[in-house]
């Protein structure tokens, strides 16, 4: 227990003790300290959860309290870790992926002065420890902390070079999405608190009975809305297309590999809940779906190397939300790995490209790479099929298992899952193709500097190819061997409450032999029609029109929010500001003050110096209160219910 | 009784001080030393060591409450004479008679808190009055100050009608010109009171109004304060007018019943009304003597309360606002006098030309507007806590704090004028005498305004 | 006599000089209009006295009841006395420096 | 005793203040006066015991000079002990023509906060309430800025009117106090019918509501900040406008509870209204200092809700927030100082890039922003959370609504920090330097705290716990 | 109807005329002289009423010492004729008009005062008026009042000193 304990202390702090290091020495520490630094913290964290995964292997999940965060009254929220086999997963792709990821930065950053290097990995560092915290938390408060951290680390990372403003505003964009999905978020927290005054997860998942059906869909409904924020679905996805704006290895590490990934290990968590309520489940399933596609459909026309992978993780992404919306949490968790993995090396393999491009991201100027840069190239090529599905490669098992899962619900969700698929395989070799294949199309200069990256780079992406290639092997389905699904056992008890509420029988072998093969089988004909449809793309500027336009400019999303949510928000504003404070409130105040003064300069006229006119009022007054006064009074009686 | 009979004997001496010398410093110096002695013989009177003892026939009769408001009013004159002294003997030639004028007026004053039926009522306030007349008179040569002195002859004389015309009246009514017997008449209910006592009370409550300028019988007020000699401005608005509330109230403690339910409705109308013309005038006076003026209507305004509502804490709280209200004004007079210039913008910038008249005249204006921490809060603090006591309507006193806010406005147009406008106020050449002795001022209210009960507390035994 | 009877003319003299006081225009006048108010108010009040008397006298034929009145009467004459003479002296100096006892030229103070 | 020096070291040494001629001798000695109170405050926190006096001021009136220290009063004399020296250190490099006056007016204004806190007597209580309110009113309309002496001159009537509703309201209960006093006990005491409640309940109530300030009550608000001198904007914003949270808790609640109760709903919808808008209006200004103003009535208005929902969790998180706002505020007005102080603006379309030339102020800055949008692990966090749960708890919708205003204060916080620290430099911003070490040494100290009691809030809980427990058992 | 009734309706009438005369009449003298006719009319109202000490100070003090006072004032300023430039006719309108509401609220008030019904003023008869028991009154029970005075006269005169001399 004891152990546990420090362990887990050690493996959030470490990176913090770098980003403080990092950040506080950053004007007088040579880079090779920093880089070496950033990525010595984070490989030890690295090892160190290795060792509590073999721990956990032992003696399952444990929770290790540290002190009290937050104790009112009859609401006790401790600073605590859970570590069990979902969140050992977690911090093992963290940590891991992470270092790999620090290391091909300490390369692919090396163009920057010492201080912003020292930031960058300082950010980074931050960043890791958020995600820590969020996996590691054993309440949802704790889980919010991180949630909010990554969300700080990813806005500070987006804007990392500040001197351009559309960063900024990408990053600001970032920011306050996630912060719409984060009050969804902390309302379903609130609802918690308010219902069974615990967020501890022991506590929660035990009492969930005490919940109403309506109870618990709320709470669902609620805490998806945070996971659409953080994942990037519909309708708040829009801000990870333009968090491409910041460096390669950030759009890698938090917006492909780790953190969008929150909202899925966040149900995933809260499984139980999900499965008890069936409607958010289904309106999961229904949102994933559709961001598959519709992220799909905007990738097939990119020419931004950087936005179609953009597009493609939300579309991934949606698959992960489908195969929890089905009950598919394995699937989905082994998904996120995998897709960590083609991801990562995907955008790793982009980042190497874009630097021996020399920061040209559009993929009409390139080509013909293959032979300038052949690890990148294999590599590259690894990652398309993992993620295309193409058996043996780690996406055709995560996938298959998720679209097994959407079949077993409803077959249309299966259909269309596949459709995703499809499309995924098009873009993704028209996007391999147009870079690798062909002939070049960049400039001469450009052509003379092409070359294969420097071995920090190259090092993590063979790795993460190895990884892309075989990560699958840990999920093999029942169809071709019994108990070979080692992931699934080994999250077992993650998910033995929601098995205990549901029975799944699986789809009988044949048919899903022959699913498979089905799906094989389009895939590589896809894979065939783009290779020889873009290998030899010619560059040819026609204004594309119609649909395809439509789908160039990513169905004029952004136009839209623009014009039904900000733009009234900003009229709104505008008003509150010029008119309604300024005339309307503060009119008022003033109008009192102005109305002192004029009844003073109106009253003074009285005082007209003649005598005769004091005295004649003064008579007139008399008579006046004499003539009421034997009238009864009657006007005195009125007067008197004022006073 | 003493009080009354020293205060004659101190007029007399000072009229004759003005055949022996010419010396202004002298004859002024007589005045305090006279004053001195009167205040003490009202002491004696007030613990009982030694009393001339009258026959008075029950015309007077004396009440801790009477006696201790002389010593305020003879104290505040004595501040008066300290402050302003110097330029009651530069108003003109006749130094010693101002001095026996204000003597006999102090008379007047120490009729009023004594007097025990309306026959010396009467005399009580023609005894205030005509001085008064001359006084603002005084200054001869200047136009306003004769016109001042004529309007508020023919006013003054015009509201002596009426209020004789309530007396008799009263007379008719009751068949005596005692307070008391009518309030007897009135213990067996208000249909004895028949019609036309309660009309002579009428008539004699609009003639008070009219002494001490309640709205609509304020009209004299302005012009009479403004074209009067600002030193005898500052006596009028200050002792005269506190006097004149004692005389007010002490009439009508006693007989306000015989005006019936109508009275506790006709007295907030006149509050409101008094509160309303002096604070909404005041805030547009761009000369500061005019719109203290106005200020003193406001606060006879709130003074009317202690009359709303005639209980013992009205009473203690009118001989604290007395107090308060005349040190406070006095003060500002004093400071006034000094000011080549009597408009606001004559006040810019004094707190780098004269720092220690500016700060004690913020204190002076603070206390007027009711500030904590100044006299002044307490004094209105007494006011409205009588009226809620008595379960008077809070929304009259509501009203009434509304205006104090608003008086808030024009006292505090002095003070940004004296610290945060630029300018340079030019003043006449000023004694440290004279600021030590301000500063003295100030700090008596500040510790009034701490401890309000060290001046009430003689009530207490 | 009835006693009304003399309230009447009591109340319409003072009256008419309440009417005079607003009507005229010259101070003394005006001053004089206010001795006539004042003269009403002594009839009064002599009248009641009497009236208060005659009621007490049923009672004791020594009865001194209702003196006071009068000699209420008396101080008022006294007060006027010494009204009219400051009364006068002001408006006399106001003459001299305005050569004029019009009261309609005040108007030196105003706002 | 500890109240009792608490009111009195910053009078005594604010009139010695204004002796002092020299002007760094002023400065310097009130800022060691106010450590030495800072002391005291802390020793106050700590170790004492005898943290209550009572003795007698006016018998006849049955008012007494009785001060006393329960936990809320801790914690805010506690802060109001620590943001004068800060303040004082922070604005060292200002000049102000006659500092001396200067100082010793801060130090009076101190006074009369300390007194407000601890006052245990109704009477008191209203003076200290103007006795901090008049040498405010003097500091700005003689150091502010040029529109001063009109904007002040309305705040001052605008609050003037309040106190002196308050203090009808004030002998209204005195006089139905059986043995007519001031003592808070016997205001508590009181069995006031509802109607009684419901007339005296908004004489306090317009009092507090126009101190802190509560929409539509707020517009001397922004004018006063940005046109007073920015040390004593910190203190308005940091310490003053906790006035009306503290009198509200400790003054109305506790005496008027049926009022509470039924015009609760009505005060938390304006106090929800006024989030957003006061969230939207910040959204739009261009002007560092009526940004954080419009920011602060949002949060004020939180709090506000977050009292009237009648939670003892939100009243928790209120008790924490006052402090913490306190903090967050002041550290928030330090860097607009800084930023004047050095480019003579504070308009945002003349500043930016200032992240390239200062750095340090950037990442101070940075942080203390974050803090304002109650990012976790910063101290608003906690206080917010909390009263939103109690808001919650309420009623779900408002506190949905309420909730819209954590995203506009991101968006409007997040367009400050762009503004003013991204982009390209301008022409006011190209030859900025760093903030000087006095700053730094007080922002670093702010951002501790900060981070502090963002990570380990107990401190603050514990310190309360008891208040809350008392008014809503 | 006795002697008493025609006298005092006789006086009366002659009070009101000549009262109405004092403001009518355009010369400051006539009205003067008016004044001291209703003077008259009162001290002969003093006179039925038995209060034969008050009627001759009426007639010494008032028409004597007062009015004559007013004569020489006037005559000093040599005011005896029409010095009184037409006056804005509104104003004279107002003041008649407020003057008769005045009357109007006193008669109706009198005429509700049922106290006073039946009440009658003693007539030619009662002592009170008399000199001697108004002495002895004066010098014991109102001695008081009678000294103050003095102060009031007092006042006046260094008033009048103060006022008048040049």
């Amino acid at each position: 227990m004891q152990t546990i304990k420090i362990l887990l202390a050690f493996i959030v702090l470490w990176p913090l003790v770098g980003f403080l290091v990092n950040g506080l020495g950053r004007n007088f520490r040579s880079k090779k300290m920093t880089a070496l630094y950033g990525c010595g913290q984070i490989l030890g964290s690295f090892l160190a959860s290795i060792y509590v995964f073999f721990l956990v292997k032992e003696n399952g999940s444990q929770v290790a309290t540290y002190f009290d965060f937050i104790n009112v009254g009859t609401l006790k929220i401790p600073m605590s870790f859970q570590i069990d086999q979902l969140s050992s997963l977690f911090i093992l792709i963290i940590t891991g992926v992470g270092f790999l990821i620090h290391v091909y930065s300490t390369s692919y950053m090396r163009d920057e002065e010492p201080k912003h290097y020292a930031r960058y990995f300082a950010y980074l560092n931050l960043f890791i420890f958020s995600m820590l915290l969020l996996v590691l938390g054993a309440n949802y408060v704790i889980m919010f902390i991180g949630w909010e951290g990554v969300g700080l680390c990813s806005y500070l990372l987006i804007g990392f070079w500040f001197k351009n403003d559309n960063y900024n505003y990408a990053a600001k964009k970032a920011f306050i999405m996630n912060r719409i999905g984060d009050l969804g978020f902390l309302l379903a927290v609130f609802y918690l608190i308010n219902k069974l005054g615990t967020v501890t997860y022991i506590d929660v998942f035990a009492r969930v009975g005490e919940l109403s059906s309506q109870d618990i869909t709320i709470i669902t409904a609620l805490l998806f809305v945070g996971a659409m924020g953080k994942s990037a679905q519909l309708p708040l996805y829009t801000w990870l297309p333009d968090a491409m704006a910041g460096p390669t290895p950030v759009s890698a590490l938090i917006h492909a590999a780790t953190m969008v990934t929150a909202g899925i290990y966040m149900i995933a968590r809260s499984n139980i809940l999900y499965t008890m309520a069936p409607g958010t489940q289904g309106f999961i399933a229904i949102i994933g779906l559709a961001t598959a596609l519709f992220a799909a459909t905007i990738a097939l026309k990119q020419n931004d190397i950087k936005k179609v992978l953009a597009y493609s993780t939300v579309s991934q992404l949606g698959y992960m939300f489908l195969g929890l919306g089905v009950g598919a949490y394995t699937g989905a968790v082994f998904h996120v790995m995998t897709h960590a993995f083609f991801k990562a090396l995907l955008f790793l393999g982009a980042g190497s490209v874009i630097h021996a491009m020399h920061h040209e991201q559009d993929i009409r100027k390139m080509g013909g790479l293959k032979k300038f840069m052949p690890i990148t190239n294999i590599t590259f090529l690894l990652g398309c099929l993992a993620i295309a599905g193409v058996p043996p490669f780690s996406g055709f098992f995560s996938k298959d298992e998720i679209l097994a899962a959407a079949f077993e619900k409803n077959p249309i969700l299966y259909y269309l899952g596949v459709a995703g698929a499809l499309m995924t395989t098009f873009y993704m070799f028209r996007l391999y193709a147009m870079t690798f294949l062909g002939k070049f199309r960049g400039t001469n200069d450009q052509e003379h500097h092409l070359h294969e990256s420097p071995s920090a780079i190259t090092i993590p992406l063979i790795i993460l190819a190895i990884l892309a290639t075989v990560g699958g092997f840990i999920g093999i389905p029942e169809v071709f061997a019994t108990n070979s699904h080692w992931l699934e056992q080994w999250l077992a008890p993650i998910f033995e409450g929601s098995k205990a509420l549901v029975e799944v029988h699986a789809v009988n072998h044949s048919q899903e032999l022959l699913m498979m093969g089905v799906v094989t089988g389009l895939v590589l004909i896809t894979i065939m029609f783009t290779w020889n449809k873009f290998s030899k793309y010619e560059e040819k500027n026609i204004e594309e029109t119609g649909f395809v336009k439509v789908l160039e400019n990513k169905w004029y999303v952004d136009e839209l929010y623009d014009a039904i949510i900000v733009k009234p928000l900003d009229g709104l504003a505008v008003f509150f500001k010029n008119i309604f404070e300024k005339s309307g409130i503060d009119g008022t105040v003033n109008g009192v003050g102005r109305l002192v003064n004029y009844s003073s300069r109106q009253l003074r006229l009285v005082q007209s110096g003649q005598v005769g006119n004091y005295i004649l009022i003064m008579v007139l007054s008399i008579i006046v209160i004499i003539f009421i006064w034997i009238n009864d009074a009657t006007i005195f009686r009125f007067i008197s219910k004022i006073f | 009784m003493n009080a009354i009979i020293l205060s004659a004997i101190c007029g007399v001496i000072m009229m004759f001080s003005g055949i022996f010398t010419t010396n202004k410093a002298i004859i002024k110096n007589v005045a305090i030393i006279a004053l001195l002695v009167l205040i003490a013989g009202n002491l004696c009177q007030t613990y009982s060591i030694y009393t001339v003892v009258v026959d008075t026939k029950d015309l007077l009769a004396f009440s801790k409450f009477g006696l201790f408001f002389n010593t305020i009013a003879f104290i505040a004159t004595l501040v008066y004479f300290i402050l302003s002294g110097a330029d009651i003997v530069a108003v003109g030639d006749y130094a010693a008679e101002y001095f026996a004028l204000i003597f006999f007026v102090l008379c007047g004053v120490s009729i009023l808190s004594s007097f025990n039926g309306l026959l010396m009522f009467f005399i009580g306030i023609e005894i205030l009055s005509i001085p008064l007349y001359i006084l603002t008179g005084a200054d001869k040569k200047n136009l306003k100050s004769n016109e001042a002195s004529l309007k508020y002859f023919l006013m003054g004389s015009f509201s002596t009608g009426i209020m004789l015309m309530g007396i008799a009246l009263v007379y008719g009514a009751t068949g005596s010109f005692g307070l008391a017997s009518s309030a007897i008449k009135s213990a067996n209910g208000i249909s004895n009171a028949g019609i036309l006592a309660p009309i002579g009370l009428l008539l004699l409550f609009i003639s008070m109004a009219f002494k001490v300028s309640a709205a609509p019988f304020h009209f004299w007020t302005p012009d009479v304060y403004d074209g009067a000699p600002s030193v005898f401005t500052s006596f009028m608005a200050t002792i005269v007018k506190a006097a004149g509330f004692i005389a007010f109230i002490r009439l009508f403690e006693a007989k306000a019943e015989d005006l019936g339910p109508t009275w506790k409705i006709l007295l907030p109308i006149i509050i409101v009304a008094t509160l309303l013309v002096g604070n909404i005038t005041a805030v547009f006076q761009q000369s500061v003597k005019r719109m203290l003026a106005y200020s003193s209507i406001a606060q006879a305004g709130f003074m009317l309360f202690a009359l709303y509502s005639s209980n013992e804490l009205a009473q203690e709280g009118i001989l604290l606002y007395a107090a308060a209200y005349s040190l406070a004004t006095i003060g500002i007079f004093a400071i006034l006098v000094k000011m080549q210039d009597y408009s606001l913008d004559g006040y810019n910038g004094l707190a780098k030309t004269q720092p220690v008249l500016a700060a004690t005249n913020t204190v002076f204006l603070l206390s007027l507007a009711g500030i904590p921490l100044t006299a002044g809060f307490f004094a209105k603090y007494y006011m409205l806590a009588s009226v809620i006591k008595n379960g008077g309507s809070i929304s009259l006193v509501i009203i009434a704090v509304l205006f104090a806010a608003i008086s808030v406005y024009y006292y505090f147009k002095v003070i940004q004028a004296m610290y945060f406008k630029e300018g340079n106020a030019a003043t006449y050449e000023i004694k440290s005498s004279f600021k030590l002795s301000l500063v003295v001022v100030a700090a008596i209210i500040i510790y009034l305004g701490i401890f309000p009960t060290a001046l009430l507390g003689f009530l207490y035994f | 006599m009835p006693i009304q009877y003399y309230i009447y003319l009591a109340l319409a003299l003072f009256s008419i000089g309440v009417v005079g006081v607003l009507t005229r225009r010259n101070a003394i006048i005006i001053f004089m209009c206010v001795e006539l108010m004042l003269n009403a108010t002594n009839l009064l009040l002599v009248a009641f006295s009497k009236m208060h008397h005659g009621a007490a006298l049923v009672a004791d034929k020594a009865s001194m009841v209702g003196i006071d009145g009068q000699l209420f009467v008396f101080f008022i004459m006294v007060v006027a006395a010494a009204e009219v003479s400051v009364g006068l002296a002001i408006i006399v100096m106001m003459y001299r420096n305005t050569h004029s006892v019009d009261v309609n030229f005040l108007n030196r103070l105003k706002n | 005793m500890v109240p009792l020096l608490l009111i009195f070291i910053p009078v005594i040494s604010g009139l010695l203040t204004f002796f002092l001629k020299n002007g760094n001798a002023a400065k310097n000695w009130s800022l060691v006066a106010s450590v030495i109170t800072l002391a005291v405050g802390l020793y106050g926190v700590f170790g004492s015991q005898n943290l209550s006096c009572n003795v007698e001021w006016l018998p006849v009136l049955g008012a007494r000079f009785s001060v006393m220290l329960d936990g809320m009063g801790k914690m805010l004399t506690l802060l109001t002990a620590i943001s004068f020296p800060i303040v004082f250190a922070a604005t060292y490099n200002n000049q102000y023509k006659n500092t001396n006056a200067f100082y010793g007016l801060m130090l009076l204004t101190q006074a009369g906060l300390m007194g407000v806190f601890v006052a245990g007597d109704a009477l008191l209580f209203y003076f200290f309430w103007e006795l901090a309110l008049i040498p405010v009113y003097f500091l700005c309309s003689i150091w502010g800025g040029e529109k001063r002496i009109a904007v002040t001159f309305k705040f001052f009537i605008y609050t003037f009117v309040g106190s002196l509703l308050m203090l009808v309201g004030i002998l209204y209960l005195y006089n139905l106090t059986p043995n007519h006093t001031f003592a808070i006990e016997s205001f508590y005491a009181l069995k006031l019918t509802a109607a009684q409640q419901n007339i005296a309940f908004w004489l306090f109530f317009i009092a507090f509501a126009i101190k802190m300030p509560i929409f539509p009550l707020h517009t001397w608000q922004p004018d006063a900040y940005e046109q007073s001198p920015t040390s004593v904007t910190m203190i308005l914003s940091g310490v003053m406008a906790k006035m009306g949270i503290f009198a509200v808790i400790r003054w109305l609640v506790p005496i008027f509870p049926l009022a509470t109760e039924k015009f609760g709903s009505i005060i938390i919808i304006l106090s929800v209204f006024g989030m957003l808008y006061a969230s939207l209006i910040a959204i739009k200004q261009d002007d560092i200092k009526r940004l954080i103003a419009y920011s602060s009535i949002g949060h004020i208005g939180l709090m506000c809700a977050a009292i009237f929902a009648m939670k003892g969790i939100g009243l928790q998180g209120v008790m924490v927030q006052m402090f913490n706002h306190g903090i967050n505020v002041i550290g928030l007005w330090i860097v607009a100082n800084a930023i004047q102080q050095q480019l003579g603006t504070r308009k945002f379309s003349e500043l930016g890039g200032l992240a390239q030339k200062a750095p340090i102020l950037a990442i101070l800055l940075m942080v203390m922003a974050f803090a304002n949008i109650a990012l976790p692990l910063t101290n608003a966090f906690v206080g917010e959370f909390l009263m939103f749960n109690g808001l919650f708890q309420y009623n779900i919708w408002l506190a949905t609504i309420a909730g819209i205003s954590i995203i506009l204060a991101a968006v409007y916080t997040l367009n400050m920090v762009q503004k003013v620290f991204y982009g390209n430099t301008t022409t006011k911003t190209e030859n900025a330097t760093d903030i000087t070490g006095n700053v730094q040494l007080i922002l670093i100290v702010l951002v501790v705290v900060v981070i502090g009691f963002g990570i380990y809030p107990q401190p603050l809980i514990n310190l309360t716990k008891d208040v809350v427990i008392a008014i809503n058992p | 109807m006795g002697i008493v009734q025609i006298l005092f309706w006789f006086l009366s009438l002659l009070a009101l005329v000549s009262a109405l005369m004092v403001l009518l009449s355009k010369n400051p003298v006539f009205s003067v002289l008016w004044l001291i006719a209703v003077f008259f009319a009162i001290s002969g109202h003093y006179i039925l009423l038995n209060a034969q000490f008050l009627a001759i100070v009426n007639m010494i003090v008032y028409a004597g010492a007062i009015m004559v006072l007013f004569l020489f004032v006037i005559m000093l300023m040599n005011l005896n004729k029409e010095t009184e430039p037409q006056k804005n006719i509104w104003m004279k309108i107002a003041g008649a008009i407020s003057g008769g509401c005045l009357l109007m609220v006193f008669i109706s008030l009198v005429k509700q005062a049922t106290e006073m019904n039946g009440k009658t003023a003693l007539m030619k008869d009662g002592s009170i008026g008399l000199i001697g028991n108004l002495g002895k009154a004066l010098f014991s029970d109102f001695v008081v009042p009678f000294e103050i005075s003095s102060v009031l006269f007092l006042s006046a005169m260094v008033g009048a000193v103060v006022i008048g001399k040049k």
